[in-house]
């Protein structure tokens, strides 16, 4: 698919994927999530290779695909609960939803959300873990221009706050800020 | 003659258990020789093709 | 863990390649000559059994082909752990490679130990004889590798959950053996098909061994054609593949 | 063990809201059961006498339909991605979705089949026993359908050949199982069956949710 790739990143920076379908963007973040292995060289998080990566180091590394990783039968609030004791976390995310708009529905099972709505449970769920490397598949799909806005100000707020982000992405001008890695397959 | 092959009425067995064994490797022998065949004409009609670059991603900083 | 030097060279195909072309012819003719004069001994020289009759002259190839069967599965399990914990692809590919050939032994393992039972048990099937259970399990466990394998097109992915399998498979052998054992001795079915079989005077011994020596060696001589095969399948587009493909053209 | 208690509250939380579906293993099996006296003669004798392998057997065969219940339905929302990647050490969490599914599908099952023993007209005094051979069986049975489940887990349609994976590695618990159900009836001992089952319990818990951890990472590729 790809080869001769390298690059760094360090805290607050950004990176760019971009490039048609089938060029081996989501392939590139599951390797870098630690799912899929690279058949050769390496993806390291703070020089351990990602897939060995073990509790909380774990936990540094946050990823999210096309799914959102929703129950459908469980609510809002129980799907969230459950990612944040998987997690380790306790804040509480009655702030988080309301910045959302998602306090409205945060009862109803998952199943009646709409896609929309979905992506943004899947943006808190994000948020929640705490993770500092934050690696999204084309995250603002299904999102409406007021979500995505959101999206964005929130990734820049985990960059500022001395996060990492990789993002997939057909429209790379709506992350881009200056000194972001922009990478091309 | 005959009377070797009856084998006091078990020849049956004992050849046919002979048979199928003697089966059961020549059908081994012709499919590994069958499945090296197609292995080495793909290889031929691989080594025809030009080998197909794989894409080199660029890496730039954004100003 | 650094793995020794022969390792590696075991581990690159173009070497395996080579090294498989020359042993093959070898381990090929030694293995048949030694079948065909095994077969001839026991057929038609060795001495009739006094218990069976003629009937246990299928000594000489039942409980080979079981024992190949079962080698089979053994290397197919432990080139499936070394491919899956080194990432080995020749390993895997020497897996594959094993699993047809134990297949096709284990089910001529069956055939031949339901037709040495017919004479002294009166049924094509003993239900009482573990051998015979155990055979039959083994075969599903192959089937059931081959299953799995065909069911992938990815072959990464096939090699990778494949190789659990045969791991798990491997571990569930001598449970199985055990407990079908403990199954048959249960029942009291008295079996006079130990697995040695009747007690073997030296001149029934000896072309029992020949042929043990020569199911062994043509096992090894259709793996490694097999895996020549399996290797030309998966480095198609290697160079040192272009090469040899030119050197046998010219 | 709160990790352990997240993953399997959560999965037990998740079967119940679709608690109709639970009961598919339960009615096939007494299907299973039932016809099997339609296929033989229904004299009391020569059912008890089948009884007991017809019972395991069938029991068997109905934990093989709850196999998507375990894996697939994770792995298709996405949620299977993120266990993987939480900082829950994978095999624990395959702990806890197995003891789930186990509690959901096997633990019925245990009670199921002695009352469905009687109308096979066993003794009432030979229910324990294939009870509690039941429940020692019921860890290895859960942990083979688990890495059935696990190696299909990227097929498609992968169900079909679950069962010729995981009933011929069923052979041991049939056999320990039917013979300890055996003794039972006749009321021998039945302490080495039962214990059998129990040391192939412990190996199956201990090793299992390694290589069903490694079958859901490859799976996931």
């Amino acid at each position: 698919m790809f080869e001769q790739l390298h690059f760094d990143l360090g805290p607050t920076q950004l990176a760019l994927l971009v490039g048609p379908n089938g060029s081996g963007k989501t392939t590139l973040l599951r390797i870098l999530a630690g799912l899929a292995p690279p058949t050769s060289g390496s993806a390291t998080w703070k020089d351990v290779p990602i897939s060995e990566l073990v509790a909380e180091d774990r936990a540094e590394v946050a990823y999210r695909g096309h799914f959102e990783a929703l129950k459908r039968d469980l609510t809002v609030v129980e799907n969230l609960e459950f990612h944040m004791a998987l997690w380790g976390r306790e804040a509480a995310f009655d702030g988080v939803l309301a910045e959302l708009k998602l306090n409205k529905v945060a009862h109803m099972r998952a199943r009646y959300l709409s896609a929309g709505q979905r992506r943004r449970v899947a943006l808190a769920m994000l948020q929640l873990s705490g993770a500092t490397l934050w690696l999204m598949d084309e995250p603002t799909t299904n999102l409406d221009s007021e979500g995505r806005a959101l999206l964005v100000e929130w990734t820049h707020r985990h960059l500022a706050a001395g996060g990492l982000a990789v993002v997939a992405t057909h429209q790379p001008d709506e992350f881009a800020t200056s000194g972001a890695l922009m990478i091309e397959l | 003659m005959s009377e070797y092959f009856q084998m006091g009425g078990h020849g049956a067995y004992v050849w046919s258990a002979y048979g199928i064994t003697l089966a059961v490797l020549i059908i081994n022998v012709w499919l590994v020789r069958v499945k090296r065949r197609s292995a080495l004409l793909r290889a031929q009609e691989l080594a025809t093709q030009a080998e197909v670059p794989r894409k080199q991603p660029t890496v730039r900083r954004l100003q | 863990m650094k793995l020794p030097r022969w390792f590696h060279l075991l581990g690159s195909p173009p070497h395996v390649y080579r090294l498989a072309e020359r042993l093959s012819p070898w381990l090929g003719g030694l293995g048949c000559a030694l079948l065909a004069v095994g077969t001839v001994w026991g057929l038609g020289i060795a001495p009739t059994d006094y218990q069976q009759g003629e009937s246990y002259r299928i000594i000489y190839i039942h409980p080979q082909t079981a024992y190949v069967g079962m080698m089979a599965y053994v290397v197919m399990a432990v080139a499936a752990a070394v491919g899956y914990v080194w990432r080995v692809k020749l390993a895997h590919a020497a897996a594959v490679s094993a699993a047809p050939i134990g297949a096709w032994f284990t089910f001529c393992a069956l055939c031949t130990g339901a037709l040495w039972g017919r004479p002294t048990w009166g049924t094509y099937w003993q239900w009482g004889d573990p051998r015979i259970m155990f055979e039959a399990l083994l075969l599903f466990l192959f089937l059931g590798y081959l299953a799995l394998r065909g069911a992938f097109d990815d072959r990464d992915k096939a090699d990778r959950v494949t190789a659990i399998l045969a791991v798990v498979g491997v571990v569930n052998i001598p449970i199985i053996h055990y407990s079908v054992e403990w199954w048959n001795s249960l029942h009291q079915t008295s079996t006079i098909l130990r697995e040695g079989g009747p007690a073997m005077t030296t001149d029934m011994l000896i072309p029992f061994l020949i042929m043990v020596a020569g199911f062994t060696l043509t096992f090894y001589w259709l793996l490694l054609r097999r895996l020549q095969a399996e290797i030309l399948e998966r480095e198609g587009s290697a160079r040192w593949i272009r090469e040899l493909v030119a050197e046998g053209a010219r | 063990m709160s990790a352990f208690n997240v993953v399997f509250v959560r999965d037990l939380r998740v079967a119940f809201r679709r608690w109709s579906e639970l009961g598919y293993p339960l009615i096939f099996f007494i299907i299973v059961a039932t016809m099997f006296p339609l296929a033989l003669s229904p004299t009391t004798s020569q059912l008890r006498e089948v009884g007991t392998g017809v019972l395991w057997v069938a029991a068997f065969l109905s934990s093989l339909l709850a196999v998507d219940g375990l894996f697939r339905s994770d792995a298709d929302d996405g949620s299977l991605e993120q266990l993987l990647l939480s900082p829950v050490p994978m095999t624990l969490t395959v702990l806890a979705k197995l003891a789930a599914h186990a509690l959901v599908t096997l633990l019925p099952l245990v009670v199921l089949v002695p009352v469905t023993a009687l109308s096979y007209n066993m003794p009432l005094s030979a229910l324990p026993t294939l009870a509690l051979a039941l429940l020692l069986a019921a860890p290895t049975l859960s942990v083979l359908v688990g890495v059935g489940a696990a190696l299909t887990l990227s097929l498609r349609r992968g169900g079909s050949i679950v069962g010729l994976l995981v009933l011929p590695l069923t052979g041991p618990l049939l056999i320990f199982g039917t013979r300890a159900t055996d003794l039972g009836l006749n009321g021998e001992s039945t302490a080495a069956p039962l214990l059998l089952l129990a040391a192939l319990a412990v190996l199956a818990v201990s090793l299992g949710p390694l290589a069903i951890a490694a079958a859901v990472k490859v799976g996931l590729e």
